[in-house]
């Protein structure tokens, strides 16, 4: 993959020496070698800290939120995932189409840090794929304004049967083996919000889960608000998850999120026909509009 | 809502939603009674108590 | 020396669970952590640190402080009764035992004695286990701290071929050998097994000083960029003790409840007025990484880490405190 | 309970309030007291935590004591204050202290006084004050510039207009940075109308509090008056929620404002991290 950290390196120089952006937001390596985290560079001298390997996990989109308000335009590297949730932030009138410059990356699916922690350097070539990336439908970027031309083609887009294939085992639990599931996963929860600040369908300027005043939600680390927080969050993000995975990825606890917003995603597109967030900017999600010949069911 | 209540082992009849416009009164008590008769049958929900 | 088959460690657990709550690292949904020992299960002794420090056994996620009740202008309230229950812990590493010293430090010292820890503390008894093995992203002996002998703790225990080499090192540590009977075996010339060596090495010396200098320091802009601001990092730190407190409104009663907080939370120094003295992430971030190498030490003449590594393990974005401890002292002024 | 000796220093007493005066639209001060008489006795600048049970805690100076109550001065500013201007004498209400260091009393003694201070900024300052005033022999001259919003947002006029004019060897200035129909006094920002009393530095002692523009600004004044930073003493606000120093956030380095300050003097300051 050599060929586009190369050709990465090169763009993101040009453009910070030309001005054309002020900052770039790529990957570079982190302490281990399976870890590589966002990097954001502003001189065009420093540009030799990108990199691109099967550990570039991070889903970028979210950054955007922190420069905002500031004059600043940002060149960000996107994989499938991360276009998706740029399309997100954009239909949410979050940012501003003209001072995002995209350069899209055709993602062969990034790899488990923790698997290959487990494995150890030596067997690297037997990583798996991230669960995330498993059953992605979009790996080439559905948004850009410049594709890096990559050695490494795009892998297939992966097949849709198995997409829903853990929410298919939850559904066929009886009733209480999926209140033991969920509440024995949710007891775990933490409450750090990493899930809520990783995603790009979250953000909201003020969040309830940031306003213990409000008296919606305590601040107690327990079963009732802990699943308070879980079903809030799925809901709110109803038809907006760009099914990236990064939640599911970045909570400490291992708690199996994404098992939970497909299934939303799954039975919108039971009751509103398919629709996928963050592919196409035109099309907006079935629960940000409304038509008179909605379904009753989903409230 | 009630799908993902299901989901997640709780008794879906718990939440319900219907749109009620503001005029219509026989509606709304109609909707709240059938609600509390639901809810009722139900008996008192034991699932998400806290130190219980 | 003594020394228990592994077999019979067990056995030696529920003879403590008698007169005792015992909490001992156990599986629990793919990750470790202390779990209460209730006669029977598998124990997760290997395998270096667990997920969750045990921190939450001294200093709970959420702890009920007061009831009260209110009618019209009236109030009373009534204090919980006090967390006497006696604990037996399991299994603790040798960073792990040197935070209680850190918390004990928070909690117990400086005029006031924050009752709910110290009954808490009182009543736990420490039996720790030494590393032989590191993990990636260990890095105790930066501090100090001997990953073959906690400090502080009641036994000490080795690992070794077929069982545990245990000492006793206080005389409620020695209770507890007693209480273990014959499953104890005298192991006269018996010798621990060499420390672990954590991989990653960090000289943390004179950092304190230069951080002292670095407070509108450009550095803590560019380290803070790729910071989440959630709070992994805070909840899974074993020294990490930062709380809020709430009520819980129940109609006419109620209760006022403390639990953890995290100094990377926008709420968490937000005053009523709506003004914030750490408004962003950098001033956060700054202030946690402040807290735990420079504040603390000049407060409690010791550093607020012990080189556990959960952190680092479950940061989503590899914000690395020994990288920053390196990068700090590398700056220029 | 085993341990019933120890006191928990987190679960407060239940007390009442017993008076409630209104000193501007949105600031009150109230009256409370326990069964038992006064809470606690503390000193000058000295902090509590005052709750409504069912509502909330926070942190509020006390402005004054008497004999059997605390007096404390709180602006409308969010949810428990709200409630808090709701109540009515015989409220029954949470209170735990004393909090914070207060006010240096001993080394203050023999020097002159000038207190500067600004909107409810005074109720802090207010308790030293009092407090001068009952140890009069003590302390030099005192001298109070205060300055509100408008004549309305004046707090403890009885204070500044009948009660500190009377008191011997001591001066009371006030100014409003707008005046209305029938104010005659003084108008214009605090820190301007103290160049203009320009009080001179020798044998003096300055206490300000107000909001945080208002001080960073009488601090510039201070300076060109040629006040030396060991001459300022200022008293600071923050989150507070344990108010004994351990839960963290009202940190300013190593210090916590609950416990080492909430007092300190502009010297000590500037060796703290300008995060407040």
């Amino acid at each position: 993959m050599k060929g586009i950290q190369e050709q990465m390196r090169a763009r993101a120089r040009e453009l910070l020496a030309q001005g054309a952006v002020q900052m770039v937001i790529g990957w570079e390596k982190g302490t281990f070698w399976y870890l590589s985290p966002p990097a954001f560079v502003t001189d065009p001298e420093d540009c030799d800290r990108l990199v691109w390997d099967e550990f570039c996990t991070n889903n970028l989109a979210k950054y955007l939120l922190d420069y905002k308000h500031t004059g600043d335009r940002i060149a960000l590297f996107v994989k499938g995932c991360d276009a998706r949730g740029i399309v997100r932030l954009l239909q949410d009138n979050q940012i501003d189409r003209e001072k995002v410059y995209l350069i899209g990356i055709k993602c062969p699916g990034v790899k488990d840090g923790r698997q290959a922690a487990a494995l150890g350097e030596a067997r690297r070539g037997e990583v798996p794929l991230a669960e995330k990336c498993r059953y992605c439908t979009h790996p080439e970027p559905v948004l850009y304004d410049e594709l890096l031309a990559g050695d490494a083609a795009a892998r297939e887009a992966a097949p849709g049967e198995g997409r829903f294939a853990e929410v298919a085992k939850v559904e066929a639990m009886s009733p209480d083996e999926r209140y033991a599931f969920w509440t024995a996963a949710y007891d775990r929860c933490l409450r750090c919000y990493a899930c809520r600040n990783v995603c790009p369908a979250c953000n909201c300027r003020e969040c309830i889960f940031d306003r213990s005043q409000s008296g919606w939600c305590g601040k107690q680390m327990q079963r009732s608000e802990n699943m308070f927080f879980a079903i809030t969050r799925a809901m709110h993000v109803a038809g907006r998850c760009i099914e990236c995975g990064e939640c599911e990825r970045v909570c400490p606890e291992g708690i199996p999120i994404m098992a939970l917003n497909k299934k939303i995603i799954k039975d919108l597109n039971e009751l509103f026909g398919e629709y996928e967030a963050g592919v196409d900017l035109e099309k907006m999600p079935p629960l940000g509009q409304y038509k008179l010949d909605d379904p009753e069911e989903f409230h | 809502m009630q799908r993902v209540l299901q989901y997640m082992g709780l008794e879906p009849e718990r939440f319900q939603a219907r749109w009620v416009s503001g005029s219509e009164g026989p509606r709304f008590a109609e909707t709240i009674t059938r609600l509390t008769e639901d809810i009722r049958a139900l008996g008192p929900n034991r699932k998400l108590r806290d130190g219980a | 020396m003594l020394k228990i088959i592994r077999d019979k460690l067990p056995e030696l657990l529920t003879a403590w669970a008698r007169g005792a709550r015992v909490l001992v690292p156990r599986e629990r949904g793919g990750t470790r952590v202390f779990l209460p020992w209730e006669g029977e299960g598998e124990l997760a002794l290997g395998q270096g640190n667990t997920l969750e420090p045990p921190k939450d056994l001294f200093f709970p996620r959420t702890e009920t402080m007061y009831r009260y009740q209110v009618q019209g202008k009236d109030a009373s309230l009534a204090e919980e009764p006090a967390a006497d229950a006696r604990q037996v812990l399991v299994g603790v590493r040798s960073c792990d035992a040197k935070s209680l010293a850190i918390m004990d430090d928070a909690f117990l010292t400086k005029g006031y004695v924050d009752e709910f820890y110290r009954q808490r503390r009182e009543n736990t008894r420490v039996i720790a286990l030494a590393c032989t093995e590191a993990s990636p992203t260990c890095f105790c002996t930066a501090f100090g701290i001997d990953p073959g002998r906690a400090e502080g703790v009641d036994v000490q225990m080795w690992p070794v071929e077929g069982g545990y080499l245990l000492e006793a090192v206080t005389e409620a540590g020695q209770e507890l050998l007693r209480q273990a009977g014959d499953l104890l075996a005298e192991e006269g010339d018996a010798q621990p097994p060499a420390a672990a060596v954590p991989p990653l090495q960090v000289d943390v010396s004179g950092v304190t000083e230069k951080l002292q200098r670095m407070f509108e320091h450009p550095y803590w802009t560019a380290v803070s960029r790729k910071c989440l601001g959630c709070g992994a990092c805070t909840y899974l730190c074993p020294t990490c003790y930062c709380f809020d407190i709430q009520g819980e409104n129940q109609g006419d009663s109620g209760y006022k409840f403390r639990c953890w907080d995290s100094c990377m939370f926008s709420e968490y120094t937000r005053m009523a007025g709506g003004h914030n003295p750490r408004p962003s992430k950098k001033e956060r971030l700054r202030n946690r990484f402040l807290h735990k190498l420079q504040y603390f030490p000049e407060r409690y003449g010791k550093f607020a880490c012990v080189g556990c590594g959960r952190c680092l393990d479950r940061c989503p974005v590899n914000v690395d405190i020994t990288r920053v401890i390196r990068e700090v002292k590398e700056v220029t002024l | 309970m085993a341990e019933a000796a120890r006191v928990n220093p987190l679960v407060p007493q239940v007390g009442r309030i017993t008076r409630i005066i209104d000193e501007t639209p949105d600031v009150k001060t109230f009256h409370v007291t326990t069964e038992a008489g006064k809470p606690f006795t503390p000193m000058p600048g000295q902090l509590a935590m005052l709750s409504l049970l069912d509502v909330g805690e926070a942190m509020f100076s006390i402005t004054s004591q008497g004999l059997e109550h605390l007096e404390l001065a709180i602006k409308k500013v969010g949810m428990l204050t709200d409630a808090l201007h709701e109540a009515e004498p015989g409220q029954a209400v949470g209170i735990r202290g004393p909090y914070g260091n207060g006010f240096p009393v001993e080394e203050l003694k023999g020097k002159d006084l000038l207190f500067i201070g600004g909107g409810i900024g005074l109720a802090p300052v207010r308790s030293l004050i009092n407090y001068c005033i009952e140890h009069r022999q003590d302390y030099g001259h005192l001298w109070i510039i205060y300055g509100a919003r408008s004549p309305a947002d004046l707090c403890f006029k009885d204070d500044l207009f009948k009660n500190w004019p009377q008191v011997e060897n001591c001066r009371v200035d006030v100014t409003v940075d707008k005046g209305d129909a029938e104010w005659k006094g003084h108008e214009g920002f605090v820190p301007a109308f103290v160049e203009e009393l320009h009080p001179d530095p020798a044998g003096k002692v300055a206490i300000t509090c107000g909001p945080p523009i208002m001080i960073k600004f009488v601090l510039q004044s201070m300076e060109k008056l040629g006040y030396k930073d060991e001459q300022i003493i200022t008293t600071l606000e923050m989150r507070m929620k344990c108010g004994i120093g351990k839960c963290g956030r009202c940190n300013l380095g190593s210090c916590y404002v609950c416990l080492d300050g909430p007092v300190f003097t502009l010297a000590q300051l500037k060796q703290l991290p300008n995060e407040y």
